[in-house]
């Protein structure tokens, strides 16, 4: 583990707690990995004032491989279990992290609430279109027509779904698209992101090259949105409704304060509170 | 005839204002210097409906209601049929009903007690904005002996908000109802005696039990609503901030447990209380809590199951699943607190257990501790706070899981430099690393286990009672009317020993085995209709040879004289 | 040395494709005549990592591994040290693994047993696109003593979708492996018959059990995916639709249960299968089902906990909660298959029993009965199917749950005029209406209890055997260790009886009596770390004054000879 | 209970089941009731053909007051348990009620990806935009400054849930505003969102007159809106982000197939699956 009382700055490599990912070879999730630790070095978090928080998945491997502090907790509650940790220790940079499976499909719920919610944290989702973990079934974002979903082998029939047009329509702060194709783009996605005040979204496209070897195209595809963030989210939602998914960079910015409950007493004993039981 | 407690219903129909009534009298009676309790009673109704106060008070502590009522005052005739079966009478018992029109009301029901009629409605129009409610109060007061000037103070706290005339209008009803009150027959309740302020506090077993989270250091709490634990958090929502903790209404339960394990990973000893249907959502993530060693408790505050059951009612059902309702192996502790005010203690307690051992405690009141409000002794302060095992410095090579001399590894919290770990629910090395090596596995599942069964609990397992060779052992609110039956046995000069259980699970089989020394019977009392605590016991202890259940399911709470009853073969023989 | 059986272990690491060969190569086995297991063991990888596939084969039927591998052959040196703890191996033992390079490998971990090196990877380079692993495969069929064609069909059948050059190559692979097998030591494998086409089955018990399901009648599945529980519904995916029935992909566990309910209220029979922290998140609405009495099946395929544990490896620690797991008072089914062809019998007749009884039944199967594949004899065709009772007229006063001579009220189908109800899961009345009382309570609760205490369930609550006054009582997996250790005592002269009990909930306790009948000592058997099975007898049953208990967390298997071991104070003394 | 095998239509009150409801006097679930038991007899369905499906709040209770088949499942699931009975019984008529607590709080997942998967299906919300059942607390689509609500005495300080905005971007078919002021009016727009394939939504504003009395305004408050429902999802989406909750009638009607996975048999005997396993 890394003492970090000293003040220089560490290095991207120095993020990283050692441990050996059970990630296939050629993974998506290894750039994004990188990502993550450039951008905590790119912002000079100390390993110990960050917390990086996920459920279960491939993706939700990702505590494990850093030096931050980390929880890998149960499949689908990530949002919830770093909201409980950011309301109560603000002074933390929470960054939750996970799959299209555990953050749409069982944690969905989440999603949900805590884009409403709003609590300043940073929310990197590494989307493969599958459940990795469990070697390929359907996931939310799956098309339609994908029929090697080993549970839905004449496909889902169900229309995808979107995530950030949800993350938008629910309240999220601030949304963006990366390409774990681009290690650096989105390294600097993630700092934005972070920095950003409220709950920020960040969907990697993250190929699951042994259950959707085709995602090695993506690559190919994406391309960086052609215009500028915007903060109007009526705006957000035309553009968002209208991309193939494949814009990346960061495509909303609002401006909703976010949320945290003070910390503050207003009495100094606990016993001060008997007073109301008193005959 | 004098008794040590009188105790009295009030029924009415939805918006009469029955409970406000009651409270008002409990209240009363508390200020008088007498000990009470108030539990209320009512349809499924959200507003309207019938309801019914029960209200017992005494010069000695209560705990339970009593066989039956002395004195009934019916608001509305009707509304008694819906609860009789909550309100035995005997001959001696007494109705005071509005028969609204001299003759008997037919609506009210049969019952060998005397009727009495009183034009309580007529009363209050008489009175500009008056209400029979108020003219209730007065007439009970008078009946069962307070003094006049006890009630003035709480109408002007009560109604102050409800502006002048209302105050105004509700004193002169009051003042009606005493007056007529003298003309009815009186109840020489308990003496009289003279209390200094602030020795005795009026209180719920919900806010006891948030009381008693607050005092153990909680100051983190996420929950979703759901009756009958709801008013637990309604008293944290406002006590937390005060102490600069925090309440978050999360969107379900699955939200509120894991919000509080991510708030005790950060530092803060944190609760969430439910009642069963959410506890079920929750013991997935329970079972998280306790492999990755974060320390959370859970208050589960029962009603009658299964599924939405009765969401109103008491039941002691939830025993099976705060035990055993976690997948794989997942020892954690189960306590219950052993009565109403003893939920300030026992919360206290689990909050200061679960940060001791790293774990998950579950704490089981139910409906009738929580929604029962009491007149109590002050309680005392107790020393039990949140206490972390928080390493000052950490070496080179922290490992969070380390298995050292104690099974408690020394936990940091974010923001210690070098002390980053991963919490996690997969199995684990020491380091925290994913393993799925048989060696770790067993080394971590002793762990988890050791840290809960070696600890020194002390004497606070269990209260335990009295002498003799005949014991009851029982648990939650069934020990309120079991310790009033073996108080009324040994003032007849019997003496039955009785064992209340508070710590549930880890099973303590050295402290059991003492306290069933010379014991040779056993009768077991629980409120469950498939003998949960029973079948606990048979799993984890060994019992005498001669075992006797009483049980049944919700909603009929247990009186002291049908435990007396369920006594009487054993003890009938030899003394009774 | 002729045994009975042989046990062969396979390793390689990432993508050597260890799995493929082993199946092969128990196909083959299967086709010659065999019976077999195989059980494939990995590490955390999804794809990438070692690998090792553990297969054993004999003449006679298999439900264990053996105590001792005969026979290892190591794609990769390196990758056999992950697995040795699952790889016992005696002097006699042989390794066959590629040394490339002549020399002992360093990494190949250190054994008593015999070592020859086998140039297998320059072999495959010799084949234009040949691969090691088919090299191992016709090496191992010619050390084993397979006849060489019983290859041929197989290497047909699993490669022509990956066209003819793939097919051509691995062919003369295997022939290359075969010719050199010749010059390798040869064990003399069990005797080969010829067994009549369709008389002997491949198949996993997660296979057998989603047979089960539709052999029961079960013809709607909605789940969400979990690890050891996929297979069974990846099977029933695409069988279903076959039948006109259908498997949905749920968003989570709790849409999957409460689908299921949805479903079988509309009249189809149901089930859901999950593993241990996908039934913690289903308890609440198991309980809906319960109380408002639809059937329902949850197949829970358990792995190591708590939380998420270890999800690829066995353990059976899900028994607590599916006992006990939900909250409230809410009698349900619990069943075990007691071997993996028992998966189809088992599931199949939870089928039945569900629906007959109109509740929920659990059915734990586990990771090592689902994922283990074995060479069975063609399970019988069993009469159990799902069988509603269903009323066909329905009178003016259907009452849903009326309180009749059956506690098993008649259940109308949407669709049926006159026989509308509102199934609830708040208590209710005999005609389905909300109730708060206890008297309605008490009913309802008597009503869903004695409807399974009642149940007349025959012989089949569990399989007992055997003679003596020594028992072992287990369960699951567990049962194929014990039975080949009793039959091995048997052979060598000594009587052991054995109850696997299939039916954990409800309790039998005139069964059980009955079962117990002469039995004075009982060594129980389990794989859990806080001895829930051992918990669950004392609670539910008498045992005999000495009872031993041999139970270890997963994922070590139990092994034949560690349980004669267990036995041998006790028979020792007598016979052994 | 009622026979109607004779074809004669059945009136309203031949819809209701006789258990007296325990709503308080006033509150707006009774003119919801009236308008469901009007739409079923409009639509001629006989009462053993419909089956209403609820989780758990005072709008709940719904299926226990109707003569149809009904369950009053648990809270939150009410979706996910009229899924399973409508694609095992697709011959039905499946109808889903409940509060906004219930269905965008602990069922917000369920409500996600009901609308996704389409099923044809009627989802009334009767949204009072509170907990009702347990006295008060704040819900979803509580305004942010509330502060009677019982666990948020300060208010929730978070952003209202947006139920039709969510249905929409989650792809349901079927989105409507009714009031419960207008019995006529609601009972219409049921008629009309269970006879459109597909999933239908039917937000009903009905007040809470225990916990919400200022929600008896509502009935001055509301209007029909004044354009006609669309089809295109963004111009709905547009619509729906600037109205202020307070528009009534259809407002999106989609033309998604509903999902129905075939339950037509390829074979005769549960014995042909048995050959796959055969060596
Ligand atoms: C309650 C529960 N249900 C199901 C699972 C099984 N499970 C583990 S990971 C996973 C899906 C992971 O998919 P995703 O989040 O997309 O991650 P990926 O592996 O694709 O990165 C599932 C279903 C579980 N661990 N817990
Ligand atoms: C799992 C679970 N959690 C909590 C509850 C308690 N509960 C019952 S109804 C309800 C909220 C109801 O609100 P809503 O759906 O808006 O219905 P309303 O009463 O307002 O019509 C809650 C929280 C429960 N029954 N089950
Ligand atoms: S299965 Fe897919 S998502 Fe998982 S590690 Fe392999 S490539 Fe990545
Ligand atoms: S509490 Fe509100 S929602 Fe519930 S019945 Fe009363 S008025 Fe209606
Ligand atoms: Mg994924
Ligand atoms: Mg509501």
């Amino acid at each position: 583990m890394n003492d970090t009382s000293a003040c220089s700055r560490l290095g991207p490599k120095e993020y990283k707690s050692g441990v050996k990912p059970v990630w296939c070879p050629g993974c998506g999730d290894f750039t994004v990995l990188g990502s993550l630790t450039k951008a905590l070095s790119g912002l000079n978090i100390a390993p110990e004032n960050a917390a990086v928080i996920s459920g279960i998945g491939c993706s939700s491997r990702m505590p494990t491989y850093l030096s931050t502090y980390g929880f890998h907790g149960v499949h689908g509650r990530a949002l919830a279990l770093a909201t409980g940790l950011k309301v109560a220790r603000p002074d933390l940079t929470v960054i939750a992290t996970g799959g299209d499976g555990d953050g749409f499909s069982i944690g969905g719920n989440h999603f949900l609430h805590t884009c409403r919610r709003n609590p300043d944290m940073t929310y990197i989702v590494m989307d493969n279109q599958v459940y990795g973990m469990t070697k390929g079934q359907a996931s939310p974002t799956t098309e339609p027509n994908w029929e090697k979903g080993k549970l839905t082998p004449s496909g889902t029939g169900i229309n995808p779904f979107q995530p950030l047009v949800i993350a938008l329509a629910s309240g999220a702060n601030f949304i963006a698209r990366c390409s774990s194709s681009d290690q650096n783009g989105t390294a600097k996605v993630i700092m934005e992101a972070i920095r950003h005040p409220g709950f920020s979204l960040v969907q990697v496209l993250s190929p699951c090259v042994t259950f959707r070897p085709e995602q090695r195209e993506w690559k190919k595809l994406v391309q960086p949105a052609p215009v500028e963030a915007t903060s109007d989210p009526a705006q957000a939602a035309r553009r968002l409704l209208t991309d193939e998914g494949l814009y990346t960079g960061v495509l909303f910015k609002g401006h909703r304060p976010p949320y945290q409950p003070t910390l503050e007493s207003t009495i100094d004993q606990v016993t001060e509170l008997d007073e109301e039981f008193q005959l | 005839m004098s008794r040590q407690s009188l105790s009295i219903a009030l029924s009415g129909s939805g918006g009469s204002g029955v409970m406000t009534t009651g409270s008002m009298l409990l209240e009363a009676a508390g200020k008088a210097g007498w000990y009470g309790i108030m539990t209320r009673s009512a349809g499924p109704q959200i507003r309207g409906g019938e309801a019914a106060a029960l209200i017992r008070v005494s010069d000695q502590p209560l705990e339970s209601h009593d066989d039956s009522f002395d004195l009934v005052l019916a608001i509305d005739p009707a509304s008694l049929g819906r609860f009789m079966g909550e309100i035995p009478l005997r001959e001696d018992s007494v109705i005071i009903c509005d028969m609204a029109g001299g003759r008997r009301d037919a609506s009210l029901p049969e019952t060998l007690a005397r009727e009495i009629d009183l034009p309580m409605k007529k009363m209050a129009k008489a009175v500009k904005g008056g209400r029979p409610n108020m003219i209730a109060l007065g007439v009970l007061a008078r009946v069962i002996g307070l003094p006049e000037g006890s009630i003035g103070g709480i109408l002007e706290k009560v109604l102050r908000a409800k502006g002048a005339d209302a105050l105004e209008a509700s004193q002169a009803c009051v003042k009606e109802g005493y007056a007529a009150g003298a003309e009815l027959p009186a109840f020489s309740g308990p003496p009289i005696t003279d209390v200094p302020d602030g020795e005795r506090w009026s209180i719920t077993g919900n806010e006891a039990a948030g009381l008693g989270a607050v005092r153990g250091g909680v100051r983190f709490v996420a929950a979703y609503p759901i009756t009958p634990a709801t008013e637990v958090l309604e008293w944290l929502a406002g006590s937390l901030p005060k102490l600069g903790g925090v309440l978050v209404q999360a969107e379900d339960e699955l939200a509120s447990i894991n919000q509080i394990i991510g708030a005790s990973f950060g530092g803060k000893p944190s609760l969430t209380a439910t009642s069963g249907p959410g506890l079920a959502l929750m013991t997935e993530s329970i079972g998280l809590a306790v492999c990755s060693e974060v320390p959370v408790v859970v208050l589960d505050v029962m009603r009658c199951g299964p599924s939405t059951g009765i969401a109103t009612k008491n039941e002691q059902s939830d025993l099976n699943i705060a035990l055993n309702g976690l997948h794989g192996d997942a020892p954690h502790l189960v306590l219950a607190p052993t009565s109403l005010s003893d939920c300030i203690f026992t919360t206290q307690w689990a909050v200061h257990l679960a940060e001791a051992m790293q774990t998950a405690a579950i704490v089981l009141s139910d409906q009738s501790l929580g929604q029962t409000r009491a007149i109590v002794d002050k309680p005392a302060d107790i020393a039990f706070i949140a206490k972390r095992n928080v390493p000052e410095v950490v070496g080179e090579t922290y490992r969070r899981y380390a298995i050292g001399d104690s099974p408690v590894s020394p936990m940091t919290i974010p923001g210690q430099p070098g002390g980053q770990y991963t919490a996690d629910g997969l199995e684990h090395t020491e380091a925290g690393a994913p393993s799925s090596l048989y060696d770790d596995h067993l080394a971590q599942l002793d762990k988890r286990s050791n840290k809960i069964t070696n600890f020194n609990f002390g004497e606070h397992w269990a209260d335990i009672d009295g002498t003799g060779d005949t014991m009851v052992i029982t648990w939650g609110s069934a020990c309120g009317p079991v310790r009033e039956a073996l108080s009324r046995l040994r003032a007849q000069g019997t003496e039955v020993r009785m064992l209340a259980i508070r710590l549930l699970a880890p099973e303590r089989p050295e402290d059991m085995r003492a306290a069933l020394e010379g014991v040779k019977r056993v009768l077991l009392v629980e409120q469950s209709h498939s003998k949960q605590f029973y079948r606990y016991l048979r799993a984890a202890y060994d019992l005498p040879a001669e075992v006797k259940l009483f049980h049944r399911p919700g909603p009929l709470a247990f009186k002291p004289g049908e435990i007396i009853e369920q006594l009487s073969d054993w003890c009938g023989s030899e003394k009774l």
